[in-house]
């Protein structure tokens, strides 16, 4: 009886968790989307504890909603103070739980085995579902982690070992072979507790080498894994909400995963094993670069949009940085008050995440209406008197439209060169994320206009309040 | 591959059970809009947090003298409370920022 | 109240497998463009032909001397036939249809 | 051992039902969607045959292959022979076939039950999944034949029974009455063939008040009928590929249902229930009628088209029924030569079927190049000389922008009135299938060309060569 209502509470969770997911794709529905996850996932949980059958000792219910309780107020804490451009390390953070979570399950359950249970009791299929949980928990917990690390700036260099590929690759199947040892064996709990250490040093290896900027891949990549074991557990439990939650997520975060490499033109081998995502190697083997740059002023920038009918601002990466978004707000609802029409040209991987640039005008304030995706304002470009570049590169960069040699050759850009004039705000000459040269900085149309994005941008505010 | 077949006769149901769910999250990604993309890994992070029913399910059957059992339980429900909680909590923050003002 | 939840309880895997494929179903068909549709509800046509297996295994363990199951089984196996043969090669053409020459 | 290659000869026909149907949603892929189900249908076709474990009697093998063999033989002739303009009514026909071999397997079932086995060995279960298949097998049998005779044009008036709503629901009501009968009380064969006629009795009835116009949607839905009644076949015999083909059939049908009717701007009951289906009901309450319509010869029109540099071409329902898909084509060869830009604007619901005029127009071989949808074609109309609208209506009725009180306010059409001119081919000022009038055809830029439309076409084309 209380079984059955437990698994329609199953039932009807799993059923949130699709509809949840398919509402999140869509700009409209993706906050009642997120809702109604959210409420199928407490049916689940509340459905777990209230409908077991069989005696439970106080303790343990104590145990059981401390710590709900204690996750609870950590969790929302968190998750509502943190700013928001630190969120992808946040996720990042949360995954690395949940990997943790469902490996500390499969420690419980080989604990339990060994103490209780004669060592053949547990078929094979059991104890393939506890040690891959195992496995793929830990993996997902120790690369979550050091993805938060290097997302936080404390880990800020790719940490090449000599020959890295080779060792990953040793050290995995190291892993996945002990693992198969262990369930052939049966194992004992000192074993379980090296394959834990074993499966964590791989997640670290694997997680390493890989360059900052190309975190938000990997992170959906471990999200997947993360999906994986809770889908392991489910198995070993056969415990459907479990096992829909985890597949489908499992699922969904490979697709997602191939979705975003595809966004950046890289094939996600690329970015596992490495090419440009350090940002400093396989630098620009590209065209070579003729002609000579020129500067702006900020007077004479001032007076140019002043007078501009139209005016795209293009933001980057730098613009994130330097945390400029306030600021670059304030330049638009001033041009705004003087008459200029201003909008904001957003490419799909500007940034560092995707979204990254929606995520901080919006932060700023920013009128979304005024956000105008690649595809609808590459054809207003012709009609755009100034085009303002701030911190971006890659996403601009003409080699990616006519260099077939160029590492991001192929990837949509934005024309901003067929607008009547193009100036760049950026600190130096210095490459973008890919590493290569830009040719647009030579275009005649173009001038640099250097500096940190949120000074050079508050002299201009203050030029401009002058005039 | 006898024993593979057995294997796929005794587990039919759960095959279908994988294969379809597989379509169904595939599917639904589909088509997504890019901007959307970090909301949704977000969403779905938040969602294999479900892997806390299983550290709940696992402290109810453990035997209440087993100390080092109730530990790392009490771990994993902390854990995987986070994984839930922060998840949503995080995802809802984000959506917030699309919304036309 | 209760034979319902029994009935649940003794039924889940086929009501997951169920609610599963009628997920697949509406995802796979959703946005399709509009000129597709006729060969797709053709497509589908051809697909739900399927019930031609059910003729053929109920002709299997029919009894050679019921002449009348004989006889309704054959019908039903060519009226089947007729509906996965004609559904795919119709579709076939239309879809001829919208090639690029 | 056989049985399971057997589950896996499903699992394959599943999965490539699944696969088929997602790839037949692009036009780059259907076809190899549309070979894809067909092989997995083989498979499992011939796995259900060889894979067979139990003793058979050469004779029932012998039948079965005959009737494979017949059925095979007379659909790929039926299908490759039928003119591409009579599609409709061949899926339609197809789709009864197959509900009529749902009915007749639940009918040997029932046979089966009654000769051999005691009354009360069946579970519910079993018969409600006989009984079930027999009746919506045979809904889907007697409607299809309805609709095909209709858009063959056979039975080409809507026959209104007397207060037919009430009629088809007290109707439908009795015979799922009766089904619930049969499976409490268990039945016996005579009531399963009274029963069989009742459900043979509510096809007709269901479909017979709707216009041959809606036939298309009727199709669908009934195809999702025959979907659901194969499903049921799988419950019966616990067959998954029938479960997994008749439930995906089932939901996406019902789907391409709802999208057929959206395209059209109507509700599914609308359809159902008949509101302007039958062509001549409810007429236009719209706008009041101004202005006189204007006459152009045929020779002034073949000067004016001579001398565009752009002409889009509007095809419509009349185009169809005059079949002067050859014509027109044959006009367009001919502008093109003489160094017209000619270009055919297609609007989704444009004929009486999804796709009909690029079917039709394929099938005089224009090219599918020049063949342009709606939204894109739209912006286009303002660069355009003359809009040649031949045998077009609805998909040109500025009501559906302008007018709130018209039936087909708010379905999106094409913006002919905004070229420079504008010349309509049909036989009379008749409405449409919506049955309202059209203020474009009194718009003064607006010119009738009246007359049938492959006649009117051929005159044109002659006086062109003269010139
Ligand atoms: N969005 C995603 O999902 C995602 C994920 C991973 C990778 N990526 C990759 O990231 C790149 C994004 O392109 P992007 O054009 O936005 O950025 P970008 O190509 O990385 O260029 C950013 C530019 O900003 C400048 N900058 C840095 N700090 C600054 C500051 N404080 N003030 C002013 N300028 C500053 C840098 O030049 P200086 O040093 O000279 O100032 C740099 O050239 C693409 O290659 C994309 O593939 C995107
Ligand atoms: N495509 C679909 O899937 C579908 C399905 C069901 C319903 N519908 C509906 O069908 C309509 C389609 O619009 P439509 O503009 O294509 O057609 P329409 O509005 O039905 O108009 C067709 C016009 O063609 C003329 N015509 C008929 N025979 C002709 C001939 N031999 N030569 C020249 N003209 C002839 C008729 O006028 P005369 O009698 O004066 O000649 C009629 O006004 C929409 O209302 C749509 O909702 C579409």
């Amino acid at each position: 009886m209380n079984h059955n209502l437990l698994e329609i509470c199953y039932l009807i969770g799993s059923v949130t968790f699709i509809l949840g997911l398919k509402m999140m794709g869509n700009a409209k529905t993706a906050k009642k989307g997120n809702l109604i996850g959210a409420i199928g996932m407490t049916i689940a949980i509340l459905g777990t504890i209230l409908l077991f059958e069989g005696q439970v000792s106080s303790l343990i219910y104590a145990l059981i909603f401390g710590g709900i309780a204690v996750g609870t107020v950590i969790g929302w804490t968190t998750a509502k103070k943190v700013q928001m451009t630190k969120m992808p390390e946040l996720v990042s953070m949360f995954n690395g739980m949940g990997g943790a979570c469902a490996a500390l399950i499969s420690l419980i359950e080989l604990n339990h085995h060994y103490h209780t249970v004669s060592a053949e009791s547990s078929s094979y299929g059991t104890m393939i579902a506890i040690v891959a949980g195992l496995i793929i928990g830990t993996v997902s917990f120790s690369g979550s982690i050091i993805a938060y690390l290097k997302l936080n700036g404390t880990m800020n260099k790719p940490v090449r070992l000599p020959s890295y590929n080779i060792l990953n690759t040793v050290v995995m199947i190291a892993v996945l072979g002990f693992g198969a040892y262990f369930v052939y064996d049966g194992g004992n709990m000192t074993l379980a507790y090296l394959l834990f250490l074993a499966a964590a040093v791989y997640g670290i290896l694997f997680t390493i080498p890989i360059g900052g900027a190309d975190m938000p891949v990997v992170i959906s990549l471990l999200n997947s894994f993360t999906g994986l074991a809770a889908a392991f557990g489910g198995f070993l439990y056969d415990n459907k909400v479990m096992l829909t939650g985890g597949i489908l997520v499992g699922s969904a975060g490979t697709l997602l995963t191939l979705i975003m490499c595809k966004a950046m033109n890289r094939p996600l081998s690329n970015v596992i094993f490495g090419a440009f995502g350090g940002g400093a190697s396989a630098a620009g083997e590209g065209a070579e670069v003729k002609g000579s740059i020129k500067d702006i002023q900020v007077s004479d920038l001032a007076v140019q949009m002043n007078y501009a009918r139209k005016v795209v601002i293009v933001p980057g990466y730098g613009l994130a940085v330097a945390q400029a978004q306030h600021t670059i707000h304030e330049l638009e609802m001033l041009l705004e008050e003087r008459g200029v029409e201003v909008k904001y040209a957003i490419h799909p991987v500007a940034g560092r995440m995707p979204g990254h640039m929606n995520v901080l005008l919006a932060e700023a304030n920013v009128s979304y209406d005024k956000l105008v995706e690649m595809d609808d304002i590459n054809p207003e470009f012709e009609q755009t008197d100034v085009v303002l570049i701030i911190g971006a590169n890659d996403v601009v960069n003409p080699a990616a439209k006519s260099d077939p040699s160029s590492p991001i050759y192929g990837m949509p850009i934005l024309e901003v060169d067929k607008a009547k004039s193009v100036v760049v705000n950026k600190r130096s000459m210095n490459a973008g994320y890919a590493g290569i040269d830009n040719l647009l900085f030579y275009d005649p149309k173009c001038s640099m206009f250097f500096g940190d994005a949120k000074k050079a941008l508050t002299s201009l505010v203050a030029e401009l309040k002058t005039m | 591959m006898n024993e593979l077949l057995d294997f796929f006769g005794t587990n039919r149901e759960m095959i279908y059970f994988i294969v379809l769910s597989i379509f169904v999250g595939v599917e639904v990604i589909g088509g997504v809009p890019t901007v959307l993309h970090t909301p949704l890994m977000s969403g779905a992070n938040a969602i294999h947090g479900v892997v806390v029913v299983g550290a709940i399910y696992v402290m109810l059957s453990v035997d209440p003298t087993d100390y080092l059992a109730l530990g790392l339980g009490f771990l994993a429900v902390v854990l995987g409370t986070l994984n839930v909680v922060g998840g949503f909590v995080v995802t809802d923050r984000m959506l917030d920022m699309f919304k036309k003002k």
